[in-house]
């Protein structure tokens, strides 16, 4: 069934038990951030030690997608260098605007490949994307640099 | 046993002979947010193309003629839908626009005019409101100083009117609110709402999107000032809408988009005004799509509003019942058949809504699901969202079996 | 010798199989009001409906995704069309209300926004505007407080820009122009106002109604910072326009329609706006209408601009000669071909526009009648009206030699 | 030819040679009308003498239609009553809107039956109307009803 290629047995899990899905106290940055069309929301909190990513942390309301996606991106995210972890975003970006046509790379991506199919459902890009915003606005704001 | 003959009915939409994901048949439970076209909306679209193209009011030439026409003549027929006169209805481009006229044409009054507002004024909205029928509302007040106040909504989605003198106070201006709600398919009793805007002076701007397309409206008997509602939404054309409004009313207005065609004399410096509807039409005015309107009110004419209604309303019972039986699905709004429109909102618990519509889509289910253009609603209702059936006259019990089938797939997916 | 197949192309537009008054064939030189449609517009609309019709950006269901591609789709088409980005094309119902919601998204704006007016303010127009680019301006100034001033016409129809500096003085915001006037044909320089107005510090606005549709366009070596063009010029379906707005602009401008889809958050009293363009798209769009006009740009595309241009040119230069040769008959605007498009505006001595439009339809000629929607532009040409043939691609010279006969019959039937 | 019903002899006549189109001094009323979609004006002097029509002078600039409508109008209304001239108008816009069903009396209408071969042409239904709706409503205004 189509639907297995969306919802892959590792995002279920996630959704079930999202990772970090708690905030922190005394973040770097923390920012808020809303799907309009749905109306999912997430505050996500980064903490930085020097220019490396020491904890993300977030709460918010959304589809397994959302949260499911949310969830393995903060796996994926702690522990790395800022510059790292924002070109792993632009990776997941490129992924997740395939149309079908990418697979992910593994190595860089990690569970995040399990979120390639969604890619062929354009509605639901931007639930998968929603997190991945929030940590990119959050690191850019804490490193100085404005999103816009 | 329904009224309408749907089976039949639904070899005039051609969209029914899509396959949908996984090869299945279209199961279209989102006419709330669009309905399907029939062929006779299309063929009338094509047929002012191919036969009667040109700009109305414009030309001395036979094509501006027919057009021209046309273009009136769908007026006539928007009218006679509505129990209106012609000169009362104003075409736009949607509901959307329409509110925005009403809005932004008292926003341009000034203290002569009836409907100015300042400080001193108030607007009443409901906390039911699609945002359509909301943000303007919100702008008008930001723009003139006026305050904004609103009727709650009862637990149980209704209207609470129980505190009428309170809301409507002496200072209310305009009371804009929605006929039915487009997420808890809640139809509003509207006799004691006009009663006391009247008294306190105030028009009654009725956002008609989800009751237009349903069943019999007759303006003068509402008793309302102003209505507004989308052609797409009534088996007509996109980029059409309707603003219905009391000729006394229009003539009093002031205009809102400004343009070609809706002046009586120009210089570089200053303009007046043609007489309503057309002081508020500038521009080449949407003219295909007004004629398709036409043939889609024509269509549902000829189906009967009464049997549409009894046949949504037999429906609605029947979708009702059946989700009382499904476990750990709940539905917002009221839960049975009186003063309800063919609007099934309902949350299944543990699953996110935007998943539940997914599951369905996969079983050629098209539903809506978020926050419908209605936030303040949902927060108010204590739900981040809601998966939204909505029936027409193409629908049948086996659609709403197929829902049903549906919502318990989604439960065995995520196993909740 | 044209560069465009007339006699092949014909055959892609239904209406010119429609028998006429008098039992004539349609010579349409009517284009300037509003184009008539390929079938390939009229399909692309049609398969929308029949195929893929759904509210777009609304639903999680296979037609709303295809609904929405298709929308998304056409805006790339626009965009590309323009030279310009997907996210600076705003879909209307029509250059009016492009050019209106320019106009009243400055009046939104509050003094801590750039396109914010005031008393101590001015915009400039030009005595050649359409009324759709003269009264938004007008009724701007009044809301605000703004002065209006504006470009003169010489006698021969041109646009005055001797006193350039004094006209775009240094408090000017705002320069609202058109490309091509649809009365006189005058195609206006672009490129001494863009550097004046941005030196002081205003935008222009480019009213491109009648450039859009006959020559290729670039929006980012025009240099101005908004354009506004109409669908149903350029074959497109009616209802839709198009308002292009450099993104740093978009940015920072209010809203104008409000209400759904157009926002990022809402509650009872206030709401937050979504990115553009969605900022500038309430309410469910004209899906099919934005659909049709990508088919509408790919048609011309295929043609190719510059060989439409070129009929165009050759055409309009074949027609000002044959009525160089008219006894009592007049053009009004330019007599040569330099920086002109293809309308053609005249007088017949003794004969009222009107009548002369009357015998030319009795040929199965159409042609426009009257003040042209630029009413102040008359006065200055001191004519109460002119006759004006507006010619496009399914244009051809048989069809020049058509009117310049009408014309001849005109003179014969009123004795003139 | 359909346009010889339209243009009938005697209207070219009265566009050659308008009757009336010069405005007398010291009018009871004058109003001005215009026609938006075609720029056609016209101002229009009523004089009454009690309840009669004295003299209806005009000027005004328009296509052969609306000038020999307008000039036949004055012809017409002059000499009669104000509620004879009124009713005659409401019969002359009744033809008018007749989509060529009406012929028009002759005995009441007189030389305005040639105008009948308008109504078939909807366009300019308001052309000949034009000085008629000023008529009636100097009139109206004069006898000191308002128009609304
Ligand atoms: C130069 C010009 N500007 C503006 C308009 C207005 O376009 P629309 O009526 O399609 O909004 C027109 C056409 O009528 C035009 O020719
Ligand atoms: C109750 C209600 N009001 C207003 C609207 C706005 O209609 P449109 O988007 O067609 O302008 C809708 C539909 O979206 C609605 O359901």
């Amino acid at each position: 069934m189509e639907l297995d290629s969306l919802y892959q047995e590792v995002i279920l899990d996630h959704y079930k038990n999202p990772a970090h899905k708690k905030l922190s106290a005394n973040p770097t940055v923390s920012v808020h951030h809303v799907n309009p069309s749905c109306g999912d929301e997430i505050t996500l909190n980064l903490i930085l030690d020097g220019s490396k990513v020491k904890d993300v942390s977030w709460d918010g309301v959304g589809c397994s997608i959302s949260q499911a996606s949310t969830s393995i991106m903060t796996d994926l995210m702690i522990g790395k260098e800022v510059p790292e972890a924002l070109s792993v975003v632009d990776e997941f970006t490129e992924l997740m605007q395939s149309k079908g046509t990418l697979n992910g790379n593994e190595e860089t991506l990690d569970d995040a490949v399990a979120l390639a199919g969604v890619s062929k459902f354009p509605a639901r890009v931007k639930c998968a994307l929603l997190g991945w915003m929030a940590f990119k606005d959050a690191s850019l704001q804490a490193t100085g640099k404005n999103e816009g | 046993m329904t009224n309408l003959d749907v089976a039949l009915l639904k070899k005039d939409f051609p969209i029914f002979t899509k396959v949908m994901r996984g090869g299945s048949r279209l199961v279209y439970l989102d006419s709330g947010a669009t309905a399907q076209k029939p062929i006779q909306v299309l063929d009338a679209e094509r047929e002012f193309y191919e036969k009667h193209n040109a700009a109305v009011h414009r030309g001395a030439h036979l094509l501006a003629e027919e057009a021209s026409e046309l273009y009136e003549g769908a007026r006539s027929t928007v009218a006679q839908f509505l129990g209106a006169t012609d000169d009362e209805i104003i075409f736009t481009k949607s509901a959307t626009e329409s509110l925005n006229l009403v809005a932004y044409s008292f926003g341009n009054s000034d203290s002569s005019n009836r409907f100015y507002l300042d400080s001193s004024s108030s607007i009443v909205i409901s906390e039911m409101e699609h945002h359509a029928n909301l943000i303007p509302w919100q702008q008008l007040a930001k723009r003139t100083g006026a305050s904004l106040s609103w009727f709650p909504v009862t637990e149980d989605g209704r209207l609470d009117l129980s505190n009428l003198e309170e809301v409507i106070k002496p200072d209310v201006k305009v009371v804009a609110i929605t006929h039915q709600s487009n997420v808890l398919g809640t139809i509003n009793p509207l006799d004691a709402i006009v009663k006391r805007a009247h008294e306190v002076g105030a028009v009654v701007v009725l956002d008609a999107c989800q009751s237009v397309p349903h069943f019999a409206i007759d303006v003068k008997s509402l008793g309302v000032d102003f209505l507004a509602f989308s052609g797409h939404k009534a088996l007509g054309p996109t980029g059409v809408g309707v603003l219905w409004g009391k000729a006394e009313h229009l003539r009093e207005m002031e205009p809102f988009l400004t343009g070609g065609s809706m002046i009586e004399s120009v210089t570089m410096t200053e303009a007046t005004w043609a007489p309503a509807p057309r002081k508020f039409e500038a521009g080449v005015p949407n003219m295909a799509q007004a004629v398709g309107l036409a043939a889609a009110l024509k269509y549902l004419t000829a189906l009967g509003m009464d049997k549409i209604e009894s046949h949504e309303r037999e429906l609605t019972e029947y979708a009702l019942k059946k989700f009382s039986e499904l476990d750990r699905v709940e539905v917002i709004g009221p839960k049975n058949i009186e003063m309800r429109g063919a609007v099934l909102s309902f949350t299944v618990e543990g699953a996110h809504p935007h998943d539940v519509g997914q599951v369905l889509d996969q079983y050629g289910i098209a539903v809506r699901t978020g926050h419908h253009c209605a936030w303040p609603l949902m927060r108010k209702m204590h739900v981040v969202g809601t998966t939204r059936a909505s029936f027409y006259i193409y629908n049948d019990h086996a659609d709403v079996d197929a829902l049903v089938d549906g919502v318990r797939q989604v439960q065995k997916y995520f196993k909740v």
